[in-house]
């Protein structure tokens, strides 16, 4: 009796047991490995919490020598993320897309697109998408309509940048985590409600303390915390 | 019922005598009769209130003219604006609750039950009142409307509301 | 035969007497009465809040939390909402700013939102069952309950309950709201606002009254089978008509079509066509120089659009239209279909023809290449009305002999709280309330070939926009109290007397907006009358130059007559005065040069306004305000005055900040300003 | 003083002092209990406890009943919430509502299987025929407990079961509708109707209950207690009984013997079981709750408790008129009637078989049922009301079964049946056959679906 009970058992683990090892490799087969794998565009947008980025995310695989891979394997993965599809092989130019639905809490989601390489181990890259939550999104619709003009560089054909016609010190992007990070919530306050010379500025920044109500200026703030680049440390508890 | 002429009973094998039955009668019944209490009590006292939250809005300061004492009879309190500032009064008359009118010809709040009357401040001028009426906590909201705790007094005199 | 003995001894000894038997039975009695108050103590919101104990028992702010925790069920009661909501039971740290670094539910704050907690109680946004204390009643849809919690991304449905007017804080659901108008979903669904008001739908489809003047058959067929591969930008929904069905609606549109006015005017004397290969040179420099642009779109070599979205897209227009119709559709729109939004241009002649020989170069070959039509017979034209008055196209089109239905397609008016037995549900798609409308806005046809709702060319983020705005109209929404409805006032404005009829025939209100009524592509002229100087006035619209020259969109020249420039401008002048705006309020007299220099200083140095403004071409590139080069010659000082005391009082919504400047200030930078003039007219004010 | 004077003196304090009314109180009580019957007049056997059961059942009743009215208001929006309340918030409401709703499907389970056992010990036998027609009295009065009851958690199956049940009783002739409206206060069911069926489930139907059952216990022992009595008072013992007896008192001599406490310490121990179980089945099942009623939309199908549903598999095949008055009406009328009808009366046991092989009215009779029941079958596919008949056709025909092989055992006793045990058993059957379809094999539109396709 108990001799009959062990295979079952054996069976449960051998089965468990190599689940770990590859899970890359028991549904998809790749027909080539890349060594290292490289983001195409969408790796940093940001969208509304729970919805999908607006963008795909595309990911490149490339071999030893720089060009492109086809038929190599990639595979998303990040907490509360959820990826279509979650593992693809790379098309005729070695790229994959895939579109990043967000968990539904506001913050940033990283996320990581992985590839195995020739020989064993695993190249990957990170990604991060930005979940905005209603203050964000208040952040991100007035600064659209009071700053973007200048501090976005970028212009369309429906929308002109003024970036390139202001006096240097040039505008700082938004997300321009370098510089913005070191300024204090209370300093930026003061740049936006009381323009550039009240903190020793450019007056090309005017003051807004009379156009926009508070909560607008600090939902501005909480935008640009939200896509600074690299990501502005939460704040610990003080 | 006819009495039938009956032999003696049968006996049980003697598993307990009269004393013991009743002993464990009753110890029984005790544990019983606690857990009965125990779930009635659980069950009697509610989990969840429907009762309106203490802290009312006033309204805005301007309604009230400077030197006036207005009953607000929906939650009864008085709202009276002197010149150091507000504060609000309990309407609530200290003798058996019944609830308090302000007379403006003689300028005392008075009881309609036993007669008690109180003066602007609260405390007492005559009738069977124990107690002054007691002041509430009161402060100026950010929406610009004045708030009221009733379930929290202040002492007399000690905080008047600038607005 | 132990077993045996032990197992009867044991009952033996339960059960052997009635006393016996009724001593255990009353123990049994007892134990299992027991547990019911113990069942109590181990409900699921007690094990909740046993967990957060636990959670802040070790947090820096650990003691605070402990004070602030009020063990038991909470509960937020309004009695006039009917609200009674028990989520903070569990989500117990609602109001503790200090766990925002808790990724994990239930113990997260609520994030800043517009509303306090118990103004309004949870479920009027999240849905869900407020009255529950478990997870599963609460979240998901049971046999009690059948409103679960709505997901995340269209958390802006539920602020559609009660506002009408577009948000900041909700992007999505103005864009849903903005394409149910402009899809024209409104043409044949009725959707009731909270305050009873219907969505009216902005989107203009053409008359077909007199079709057959304007294109062919052919055309026609190809447009039904395909809209999008005419025009991309196109919002006409695609029917999936079989060839047949398609032909046959081709042809009863074609023999429906009667003589439109324009087709009775008489042609023109001399009309000739230059020829093609000189249009194609000449033609974009009229084209540009009208800035047909500004409302037409056409899609460039890489397939980027450009252009407005106003009018329809005219990338291959060469293929669509008969020459005739064209040219005499340039003279007078308003011939061919009274309703239009285009205007009457008052083209001369010559510059009809470039633009007609223009427009028509502008060819797609293999758009109707395979297209091979039989003629048409009285059974087609019959099965053709038939098919038009079955798929309701008269609901959108002006059509002869069908008159537009009346509850053509289903009320939408509740559909956010649709109850879901009541809806059929694909095989293998999630049930749910969103899913199934997202999945019926994406593909109709799915849930059953029978339906007639067209498929409509919308991108993902337009779907997830729809589907919030439909979600918005719950029960709760069409049954609001008034005293929380925000609802948005419809502006009926249009000018009056001849003037009006001279406005209506240009078509101002299609660009601009008066009294709120109107486009928004163009500055809005409510208080054009006491901004604007009367000269600077009849020069631009003798010329129409733009005030910021980074943008493709311009006012395009109407060759109007000297006459109807001056009715229009009085018009302006007196009708569109800002409300209590007293001309007087400046003496002219202290705008002396001192007070110009000081403006001057002012101007450049403290407020940088050559960031967006440019005062002088050659200095300054500041693109986002208007070029203030020829300010002085267009605005009246004490508008300038004003404007720059507080340009949202008099403009709402303009971009401009108010830097709350001193009297003293706004009068010098108004002297300054009133210096600036344009070079070639100099000479005293 | 005199000793005359002091004896009425003591008689006087005697008559003072309450002790001793308590203690005139005690001996009448222990004299009632202690009376000693055989046990085979008692014991479990005779009445498997099922008075003393639903009894149990219906304390249980009351006293959720008067808990829960703790919390319950009589009204539409807020009868509901208080069902969510219960359910959600107050410390073990739902408990309490679920004994509430499982032991009223067991009072009434038990108040059926407690008359059809009185039945077939012949408890209606004179003297105890009218403590028969309380015991009917009693079985409607729960039916209509429980129909009343059924309304108030005002969710969907108790909306519709309801209307159903109105429009019932309006298909009456005549007086119908008013009847209706009177029950409703008002045309539809709406707040009139709660707080009607609240008044009648709380007050007017609990207690008319009580004071029933009181009389019903009082006849009880008043016509001789569990052991019949002859017309003096005398108990009559069964011939068994009574050869071990001897003469006319009882010898018991080795006979086990039962005093009245005896038997109410068992009815105790069963009434606890009761409890026992109950508790279990309301601790793992939750009372059943549906949406708030919703008078646009009618659930499909909307089935009435199991009790009703063999009234409402009735109406499927009858006009409402029919099945709805006519037939329960007879049956009622009939229940009450048994003890009256020479047919029912034992005492001359009519052998069923012997009493049908003589009479030739009896054979037309007979033949006209059953070709009543085959027209039934065949246009209204009733089989399922038919197939009871045919059972106690081919049972009697077994127990006849003329000259097949000896008669004993379950033949034997099958053959000693009277036709009143028939006819009983015809009805029982019927009723059981009904629910069973009815609960278990309708589905959507009462069409017949296998409960295991479900």
């Amino acid at each position: 009796m108990k001799r009959r009970l062990m295979f079952p058992v054996f069976l449960v683990f051998a089965f468990s047991g190599c689940g770990e090892h590859a899970p890359v490799s028991v549904l998809l087969t790749p027909k080539a490995y890349g060594t290292q794998i490289v983001e195409q565009s969408g790796g940093k947008q940001a969208g509304g919490v729970g919805a999908r980025l607006p963008e795909p995310v595309v990911v490149q695989v490339n071999g030893a020598d720089g060009n492109s891979v086809a038929g190599a394997l990639v595979v998303f993965s990040g907490d509360g993320v959820i990826f279509t599809p979650t593992r693809v092989l790379t098309d005729e130019n070695g790229q994959v897309s895939a579109t990043v639905q967000l968990g539904s809490i506001h913050g940033s989601y990283p996320f990581i697109a992985q590839t195995p390489k020739q020989g064993g181990g695993i190249a990957d890259v990170e990604l991060r998408g930005i979940a905005l939550g209603y203050q964000e999104k208040v952040g991100k619709q007035v600064s659209d309509k009071y700053c973007r003009m200048c501090h976005d560089p970028e212009s369309t054909t429906e929308r002109v940048s003024n970036f390139e016609n202001l006096a240097q010190p040039a505008p700082h992007v938004f997300s321009d985590g370098t510089v913005l990070n070191s300024i204090s919530d209370a300093d930026l306050y003061k740049i936006i409600a009381d323009g550039g010379p009240a903190v020793g500025k450019s007056p090309q920044t005017p003051a807004y303390r009379n156009t926009l109500a508070s909560s607008e200026i600090k939902s501005v703030i909480a935008y640009m915390r939200a896509i600074a680049d690299p990501p502005y440390p939460p704040q610990t508890a003080k | 019922m006819s009495e039938a002429k009956v032999p003696k009973p049968s006996e049980d094998e003697g598993l307990m005598d009269r004393r013991r039955f009743v002993k464990t009668g009753s110890t029984s019944l005790a544990i019983a009769g606690v857990g009965a209490c125990v779930f009635g009590i659980r069950y009697l006292s509610p989990n969840v209130l429907y009762e309106p939250s203490p802290v009312v809005n006033v309204g805005k300061p301007e309604q009230y003219r400077a030197g006036s004492v207005t009953l607000d009879t929906k939650n009864g309190i008085f709202v009276v604006r002197e010149a150091e500032g507000f504060y609000a009064l309990s309407a609530v008359c200290t003798h058996l609750g019944c609830l308090t009118v302000y007379k403006a010809e003689t300028g005392e709040i008075a009881c309609p039950c036993h007669g008690s009357t109180f003066r602007r401040d609260g405390t007492t001028i005559g009738g069977p009142a124990p107690k002054a009426l007691p002041w509430l906590k009161m402060w100026l909201g950010d929406d610009g409307n004045l708030q009221v705790d009733r379930s929290s007094n202040v002492a007399a005199r000690s905080e008047y509301v600038q607005a | 035969m132990t077993a045996q003995t032990t197992l009867g001894r044991v009952i033996k000894f339960l059960a052997g007497s009635p006393a016996r038997r009724f001593a255990s039975i009353s123990v049994v009695l007892a134990i299992v009465a027991s547990i019911a108050p113990t069942k109590d103590l181990f409900s699921e919101w007690r094990y909740y809040q046993r967990q957060y104990k636990q959670l802040i028992r070790h947090r820096p702010d650990g003691a605070r939390l402990q004070k602030n925790f009020q063990g038991g069920i909470q509960q937020i009661w309004i009695p006039e909402r009917h609200v009674t909501d028990r989520c903070s039971t569990c989500h117990v740290a609602l109001q503790e700013n200090s766990l925002a670094d808790q990724r994990k539910q239930p113990f997260r704050p609520h994030p800043p939102m517009p509303h306090t907690l118990n103004e309004f109680g949870c479920v009027i946004c999240h849905n869900g069952q407020g009255a529950a204390t478990t997870v599963t009643e609460a979240h998901y849809s049971t046999k009690e309950w059948e409103q679960p919690i709505l997901p995340t991304r269209y958390l802006e449905a539920s602020c559609g309950q009660c506002h009408m007017e577009p948000l900041e804080g909700t992007p999505q659901l103005n864009l849903g709201r903005r394409l149910l108008a402009r899809y024209g979903c409104a043409h044949c669904h009725a959707i009731t606002q909270p305050d009873g008001s219907r969505i009216m739908p902005v989107d203009e489809p053409p008359s077909l009254e007199h079709i057959g003047e304007k294109t062919s058959r052919e055309w026609i067929f190809s447009w039904l089978k395909n809209p999008q591969v005419y025009a991309v930008s196109s919002t006409m929904p695609n029917f999936r008509f079989s060839d047949q069905e398609a032909t046959d609606i081709a042809n009863f549109l074609v023999s429906q079509s009667d003589a439109s006015v324009n087709s009775t005017a008489p042609a023109p004397a001399s009309f000739a066509l230059p020829p093609a290969e000189q249009a194609a040179v000449d033609g974009p420099g009229v084209y540009g120089m009208l800035f047909c642009a500004s409302c037409h779109a056409t899609q460039n070599s890489k397939g980027a659009l450009l252009g407005g979205e106003l009018a329809p897209e005219i990338t291959r227009v060469g293929s669509k239209v008969k020459v005739d119709w064209l040219r005499r559709w340039l003279k007078a729109p308003q011939g061919y279909d009274p309703k239009t939004r285009m205007p009457r241009y008052r083209f001369d002649d010559k510059q009809i023809a470039m633009l007609t020989a223009y427009l028509l170069t502008k060819k797609d070959e293999d758009l109707l290449a395979n297209v091979h039509l039989d003629p048409s017979d009285r059974q087609s034209v019959e099965r053709g009305k038939k098919l038009a008055t079955d798929y309701g196209c008269a609901a959108c089109h002006r059509i002869n002999g069908i008159a537009p239905p009346e509850g053509f397609a289903p009320d939408l008016s509740r559909i956010g709280s649709k109850p879901l037995f009541q809806v059929g549900f694909l095989r293998g798609m999630p049930e749910t309330l969103p899913d199934y409308i997202s999945g019926k806005i994406r593909d109709p046809r799915a849930f059953g070939p029978a339906l007639k709702m067209p498929r409509f060319t919308l991108d993902d983020s337009q779907v997830e926009a729809l589907t919030t705005a439909l979600l918005a109209q719950t029960d709760r929404a069409v049954t609001m109290p008034p005293e929380l409805v925000r609802s948005v006032p419809l502006a009926k404005y249009h000018p009056g007397g001849d003037t009006g009829r001279l406005m209506e025939d240009l078509r101002c209100q299609s660009c601009h907006s008066i009294n709120g009524n109107g486009g928004e592509m163009a500055p809005d002229l409510t208080r054009e009358g006491s901004a604007v100087q009367r000269g600077w006035l009849l020069d631009f619209m003798k010329n129409p130059d733009t005030l910021r020259p980074a943008l493709i969109r311009r006012m395009p020249k109407f060759n109007l007559s000297d006459e109807e420039i001056h009715k229009l401008s009085d018009y302006m002048l007196n009708a569109y005065q800002a409300p209590g705006f007293d001309s007087e309020a400046l003496d002219l007299r202290s705008l002396d040069a001192g007070a110009a220099a000081r403006g001057r200083e002012l101007f450049y140095t403290k407020y940088a306004c050559q960031a967006c403004h440019i005062a002088d071409y050659k200095k300054d590139k500041g693109y986002v305000g208007p070029a203030l080069a020829d300010v002085g010659d267009r605005l009246t000082p004490v508008w300038m005055y004003k404007w720059l005391k507080d340009p949202n009082a008099v403009a709402p919504g303009t971009v401009m900040p108010n830097p709350r400047l001193a009297d003293k200030e706004a009068k010098d930078l108004t002297a300054f300003l009133v210096t600036l003039r344009a070079k070639k007219k100099g000479g005293a004010k | 003083m005199s000793t005359e004077r002091v004896a009425t003196r003591q008689r006087e304090t005697r008559l003072l002092n309450p002790w001793h009314a308590l203690e005139r109180w005690q001996t009448d009580i222990r004299g009632i209990l202690s009376a000693r019957v055989l046990e085979s007049q008692l014991g479990f056997r005779k009445t498997w406890y099922l008075g003393a059961l639903t009894l149990g059942a219906f304390t249980i009743q009351i006293s959720t009943g008067l808990l829960l009215m703790l919390y319950y208001h009589p009204s539409i929006p807020q009868g509901y919430a208080d069902m969510k309340d219960l359910e959600f918030v107050i410390s073990s409401g739902t408990l309490l509502r679920s004994l509430h709703r499982w032991s009223a499907h067991a009072m009434v389970f038990l108040v059926f299987v407690h008359m059809a056992k009185a039945f077939y010990r012949a408890a209606y036998r004179p003297p105890k025929e009218l403590n028969w027609v309380l015991g009917v009295c009693l079985l409607l009065l729960t039916l209509l407990l429980s129909y009343t009851g059924y309304l108030l958690p005002w969710d969907q199956l108790s909306y519709w079961g309801t209307t159903v049940g109105a429009n019932i009783m309006s298909s009456i002739p005549w007086f119908g509708p008013k009847l209706r409206f009177y029950m409703l206060g008002g045309h539809t069911v709406n707040a009139n109707a709660l707080l009607r069926f609240y008044v009648l489930h709380t007050m007017i139907l609990p207690l008319s209950m009580l004071t029933l059952v009181s009389v019903h216990l009082w006849r009880l022992h008043k016509d001789g207690g569990m052991y019949e009595v002859d017309e003096e008072g005398r108990p009559l013992l069964h011939a068994k009984d009574a050869r071990a007896s001897g003469e006319e008192g009882i010898a018991l001599g080795k006979e086990k013997t039962l005093s009245y406490s005896d038997l109410l310490f068992r009815e105790v121990t069963a009434i606890e079981a009761l409890a026992v179980v109950l508790l279990t089945i309301a601790l793992i099942w939750k009372a059943p709750l549906e949406q708030l009623a919703n008078p646009m939309h009618t659930p499909n199908p909307a089935k009435a408790p199991w009790y009703f549903t063999g009234l409402q598999e009735l109406l499927h095949y009858f006009p409402p008129f029919v099945a709805g008055i006519i037939l329960p009406g007879m049956i009622v009328s009939g229940l009450i009637f048994i003890p009256f009808l020479p047919i029912f009366d034992n005492v001359k046991t009519y052998q069923a078989i012997e009493w049908f092989r003589g009479k030739r009215a009896r054979w037309t009779t007979g033949a006209v049922l059953i070709l009543v029941m085959s027209v039934l079958l065949v246009r209204q596919h009733a089989w399922d009301a038919v197939a009871p008949f045919w059972i106690v056709v081919l049972l009697t025909s077994f127990a006849a079964g003329y000259r097949v092989g000896p008669i004993n055992g379950f033949r034997k006793w099958l053959r000693e049946k009277p036709v009143s045990f028939w006819i009983m058993t015809l009805f029982l059957m019927e009723a059981v056959v009904l629910t069973a379809v009815g609960t278990l094999f309708r589905g959507p539109g009462w069409s017949w679906v296998w409960p295991w396709r479900g």
